[in-house]
């Protein structure tokens, strides 16, 4: 039976630099691309944030060579309110879909997840690297938006119609920008799918002798779960986007209410409403969240286990456990980011339960990370320390659900900075944690040569104590209803609120100037630093079984490998603490 | 690839816990994942309609509905031939197998054209995206073409997917895997229909 | 191999009918007159059954391992039942509407 | 080394973070409705539980780190009891938690959206618009006249699109842009929007509600303080957002029939 398996990946190493690096059908070059592509993109993200930041702290502050960037956006190098917005809104989808999809799902798992599992490439290499072409082109469409006409558009990453769906008369960047953004997306989508459906396909399919399910590593299953969810999150968002789509383009009223009036003009529509367009976009935007953090769920677990040299707590199974519970919970609970809008009061406490359940899973989950804390031997490299900010992050970005979670809480905080703090830190912080841990731990074996471990440090204690006091008085601004999305405070109740604002900013600029740390570490390592062991962490998972840093272009070498056990065996007595899942021996007591 | 190697290969696996080909796998999951897409507009499509004041049923029983009866037929139809000529591929039959395709196909394409027929039809009366000629929500023009434009697309990628497959598997390119693959797909663009039929034509009957 | 169990292609021309007759049945209940819900209520639970025929049979869901049915189909229609949150707001667009 | 300063590093967070909450350094404005101080409990109360929760488990993240670095010779210590207490452990605190914060929450949350106005409400009409409100009320006759969409201009000052030459109800609708209500007295807006999704938002009141194009979204509070606060509009609506705003007076009862009077006169 299994010769049904007998699956694609027979192909002989490519030759020539297109086949190579460029349209290359090998996981791990794609998963390079997918991991280049969110680099860049999370540095652009950056800038507009620095950008944004600036705005808030010194409204009238000339920014030299911004008008360069858009000459009506920022007269005199000013910023203009509405460019404010758009900044915004190009910030917002950048770092939710090209940065915090792409990096820790798309790219760790194009490069480990066949790797982990044994496999010598994805099930359908071709699909792979059209999900990677897709995924790019998305970002050059959606790039077009800061060059077209008005510029980019301003409705925000969640395009909240009728702002996005009537066109240009709702305001800048809606006539052409809006439009790039909505093909923009759903190209994305399409990217995913082949995405997932080539995660998911993989994992079940080209196992490798003895890897049963339940043998796989954690940032395995993690990618695994993210890929069910984005499979059927996705394939909602899509066809929301093409309804946006028909409205701006075609007059339909999907999303358009009638008798609407804009600059005096009453709107050719009818029947259609903007609950829709919400109920479908969070439908799919709070999948989305689960798709952004359950990749450094795994990757955490991963690399904590190495660095403490045990096992997690609950070993494998509690943890899968808390995967799929979020998993299903993503799905039941996008009600919450509707409590005041309109959203029917009942559902709104029909949606609050299942979102105060979702504290459950994750409680357990950091119990497990912290329980295994106690009593290890814990290795402070950068990789777990940044394991450990992210449990720190997430704690605290966690705490927060619990106010925005109830609709009696939320319908005070909901428009307001404690909602941009929440979000930040349990989705944007914690999953960016999340990837420079996984890239302080994986680049060795990306690369073929080790990052500097002084500069690592650096770089995580600046971004560690940036990152607390960028967010943490975010709260407190939310606290005192400073709203969001204001690009300049001019309320009575906001003026005394400007010093935190200018506090933020400036622990924004000194945070994001510490990432050039981190870039200029991952260049200098990736040209001149030292070559890599095969197995620098002592680390037992396969992807530290291939014969050489970075593996060859079949992974193993043609060498066929056989799993014995889980990929935790730590802890053992002994010089050599640990087993690696290809060594039949089990791990000595101690 | 060679089956020897596919022989040598598989040996060394775990095995799928579904017992099937990785494409048919796939060809699942997209079909998983399309299910959602439909289910997305047709939920915002019966929204829209459950929320209108004003919401006008076009259809009269005879020509639209009979005719999108006919259609259904014919759909059901395809899926029949089509699950013939997977029977003859698995018997090994080529010739067969490439025939009952082809009449599927057709059937595809006789689907499409009285579609497109009736499109044009309901243009003439005034229907459109956003046009309702009896002066009601004009979200029905809107949820009709873009739900049956939808389907019809996936009819019409259907036809060409086939053709493909067909001549893929005549020269020999592909197997009956690919024939019986491409036919889970024919069968789910089958599926979709049986609920546009009653939710987009039956539910909006003039009664 | 699964594919043993599977009835020759005559079973199928009687699924066909069925599926068929289904269609025709959902036709002659719309010119029933029934109050609307019970209608509404009727064509999906056909629509339903015919969806499912469909995936059994044609889809040859039935003679898959059973692990695929229960890992598919039951994911997928909890998806889509999570949709269903959507109808409390549907009746309050009729009922807030403000040209009423 | 990494261990300890990381956990020192974390202790100063998180004391810090806690201290601006404990301080009330910043906070919500005070409550000045009737059903705001259950919106206030429920903070309170979820502030302690998570407030607890954060400290905890930062804390001991700390403590752990700070213990357990890698020294030679150190060996592996497993958690006491093995992993199943711990999961039970957090399943039944948390679990505990939401059961008691979902039943409290829903009751300040019903309070506000699930109850009906009280009969004697004074209904005020509210249009948003990019970017401004506007307040109508219904004037002497007690009835407000219908809104024409295909009528409203703001360049004639007609915000709602009122008839009054052939809708003798709309005749004598005051509009204007600032609402004014009486003190102790309950209210009842209906919101409706002309053009975006916008937001009425009074943090003094505890009430946010979208104001959703198409539709008529009642809300009912009531004012317990005299005075001059600000309604801002938090949901993106476009360029001008951040400046979108009005201001409630809340005057007491004579004076605002007076101020009523007035508006009617003129």
């Amino acid at each position: 039976m299994n010769d049904t398996q007998a699956a694609v990946h027979h192909h002989v190493a490519p030759q020539g630099f297109i086949r190579k690096y460029v349209f290359s059908l090998d996981h791990k070059v794609i998963g390079l691309q997918y991991y280049g592509l969110a680099l860049l993109a999370v540095f652009i993200g950056m800038v507009l944030s620095w950008l944004m930041r600036l705005h808030l702290g010194w409204a009238s502050l000339p920014i030299p060579g911004l008008h360069f960037l858009s000459a009506n956006g920022a007269p005199g190098n000013i910023m203009t309110p509405e460019y404010y917005l758009s900044l915004m809104t190009m910030h917002g989808t950048i770092m939710v879909f090209f940065v915090l999809t792409n990096a820790p799902f798309a790219g760790f798992g194009n490069y480990f997840l066949p790797i982990q599992v044994g496999a010598a490439d994805m099930a359908f290499p071709r699909f792979n690297m059209m999900s990677f072409w897709v995924t790019f082109t998305a970002f050059i469409v959606f790039m077009l938006a800061f060059f077209v006409g008005d510029g980019p558009p301003l409705a925000g990453w969640t395009a909240y119609t009728p702002l996005s769906s009537v066109g240009g008369t709702s305001g800048p960047g809606e006539a052409t920008g809006q439009t790039l953004w909505a093909i923009s997306i759903a190209l994305f989508c399409v990217g995913q799918l082949l995405g997932s459906l080539n995660f998911i396909t993989t994992t079940l399919d080209l196992r490798t002798k003895g890897m049963t399910l339940a043998r796989m590593p954690l940032s395995t299953w993690a990618w695994f779960v993210t890929a069910c969810i984005g499979l059927l999150a996705f394939a909602d968002l899509l066809p929301a986007c093409i309804l946006l789509i028909l409205d701006r383009a075609f007059g339909t009223s999907f999303f358009n209410p009638a008798g609407m009036v804009v600059s005096d003009q009453l709107l050719k529509y009818s029947g259609g409403s903007p609950l829709l367009w919400q109920h479908l976009f969070w439908f799919f935007g709070h999948p989305e969240v689960y798709i952004a953090i359950i990749p450094g769920f795994g990757i955490v677990s991963h690399i904590l286990c190495a660095n403490t040299r045990k096992p997690l707590l609950g070993g494998t199974r509690v943890m899968i456990g808390c995967i799929i519970a979020l998993g299903f919970l993503s799905y039941m609970v996008w009600g919450h980011h509707m409590f005041v809008s309109g959203l029917n009061p009942f559902s709104a406490l029909l949606f609050s339960v299942p979102t105060l359940i979702i504290t459950i899973p994750s409680t357990v989950a950091v119990l497990m990370w912290v329980g295994s804390v106690y009593g290890a031997k814990l290795r402070f490299n950068t990789a777990s320390l940044f394991c450990l900010g992210f449990i720190s992050v997430f704690i605290s970005g966690g705490i927060s659900g619990f106010f925005l979670a109830q609709p009696s809480t939320d319908i005070f905080l909901h428009a307001t900075y404690f909602v941009v703090a929440h979000f930040h830190f349990v989705m944007a912080v914690a999953a960016i944690f999340g990837i420079f841990a996984a890239t302080y731990f994986w680049m060795p074996k990306m690369i073929g040569r080790m990052m500097n471990e002084t500069l690592g440090k650096w770089h995580f204690w600046l971004t560690f104590i940036g990152v607390y006091c960028i967010f943490m008085p975010m709260h407190y601004l939310g606290l005192a209803a400073n709203v969001r999305r204001y690009s300049a405070f001019t309320d009575d109740f906001l003026i005394p609120l400007i010093p935190v604002h200018k506090f933020i900013t400036i622990a924004a600029l000194l945070t994001g100037a510490a990432q050039l740390i981190f870039l200029w570490n991952l260049f200098y390592a990736r040209f001149w630093g030292p070559k890599a062991p095969d197995n620098p962490w002592e680390a037992t998972s396969l992807e530290w079984s291939t014969p050489s840093s970075p593996p060859p272009f079949d992974n193993f070498g043609g060498k066929q490998i056989e799993v014995f056990h889980d990929a935790y065996q730590y802890g053992g007595a002994g010089a050599k603490d640990y087993v690696m899942q290809t060594d039949p021996a089990s791990v000595p007591a101690d | 690839m060679s089956e020897t190697h596919a022989g040598t290969h598989a040996a060394l696996m775990e095995a799928s816990p579904f017992g099937i080909q990785s494409k048919k796998l796939a060809m699942w999951l997209f079909i998983a994942s399309d299910a959602v897409t439909f289910g997305a507009v047709l939920f915002g499509y019966s929204f829209l309609r459950v929320g209108s004041l004003d919401w006008s049923y076009p259809f009269k029983f005879s020509p639209s509905i009979i005719n999108a009866f006919i259609m259904t037929v014919i759909l059901l139809t395809s899926s029949l031939t089509m699950l013939a000529g997977v029977f003859a591929a698995k018997a090994g039959n080529k010739a067969r197998c490439l025939a009952w395709m082809g009449v599927t196909m057709l059937l595809g394409a006789i689907f499409a054209i009285l579609h497109l027929r009736e499109w044009f039809h309901m243009f003439d009366e005034g229907w459109g995206l956003f046009k309702n000629p009896l002066g009601g929500s004009a979200d029905f023009g809107a949820g009709f073409f873009g739900i049956t434009g939808l389907h019809l697309t996936h009819v019409v990628s259907g036809v060409i997917a086939l053709a493909v497959v067909a001549l893929g598997y005549n020269s020999g390119r592909l197997d009956k895997n690919h024939v019986e693959t491409t036919s889970l797909y024919w069968h789910f663009v089958d599926f979709v229909w049986m609920f546009v039929f009653p939710i987009v034509y039956l539910m909006n009957a003039a009664r | 191999m699964a594919s043993e169990r599977e009835p020759g292609f005559k079973f199928y021309v009687g699924i066909w009918i069925v599926m068929i007759c289904i269609a025709g049945l959902e036709v002659i209940l719309t010119y029933q007159h029934l109050p609307g819900r019970t209608f509404v209520g009727a064509l999906l639970i056909l629509a339903f059954v015919e969806g499912g025929i469909a995936i059994m049979y044609f889809m040859h869901m039935k003679y898959e391992s059973p692990n695929l049915f229960w890992t598919l189909v039951p994911i997928t229609i909890f998806v889509l039942f999570m949709l269903d949150h959507i109808w409390p707001d549907a009746l309050r667009l009729a009922r807030m509407n403000m040209f009423r | 080394m990494g261990g300890k300063a990381f956990a020192v590093v974390l202790t100063i967070i998180t004391l810090l973070s806690a201290y601006f909450i404990v301080a009330h350094t910043w906070w919500l404005p005070a409550d000045i409705s009737t059903t705001g101080p259950a919106i206030d409990r429920q903070m309170d109360e979820t502030m302690w539980e998570a407030g607890i929760l954060f400290l905890a488990g930062q804390l001991v993240l700390a403590l752990f780190c700070w213990q357990y670095g890698d020294k030679p010779g150190s060996k592996i210590k497993h958690w006491p009891g093995g992993p199943k207490p711990v999961v039970a452990f957090g399943i039944i605190i948390v679990g505990l938690e939401v059961v008691a914060l979902s039943l409290l929450g829903s009751k300040a949350w019903g309070a506000i959206y699930m109850t009906p106005a009280a009969s004697d409400a004074i209904h005020v009409d509210v249009q948003a618009e990019q970017f401004a409100f506007f307040f109508r009320y219904a004037g002497p006759d007690g009835k407000f006249g219908a809104v024409h969409p295909e009528l409203i201009n703001d360049a004639s000052g007609n915000y709602f699109g009122l008839d009054p030459r052939n809708d003798e109800a709309a005749r004598d609708d005051i509009v204007v842009g600032s609402l004014t209500i009486p003190v102790n007295k309950p209210i009842l807006l209906t919101l409706h929007s002309k053009d975006m999704i916008h937001d009425f938002f009074v943090p003094e009141l505890r009430i946010q509600q979208d104001i959703v194009p198409g539709l008529e979204i009642p809300v009912h509070f009531t004012a317990t303080k005299t005075g001059r606060w600000e309604i801002v509009c938090t949901q993106l609506c476009g360029l001008g957002h951040y400046q979108m705003k009005a201001y409630l007076q809340v005057l007491p009862q004579d004076q605002f029939d007076e101020w009523l009077k007035q508006q009617s006169g003129d």
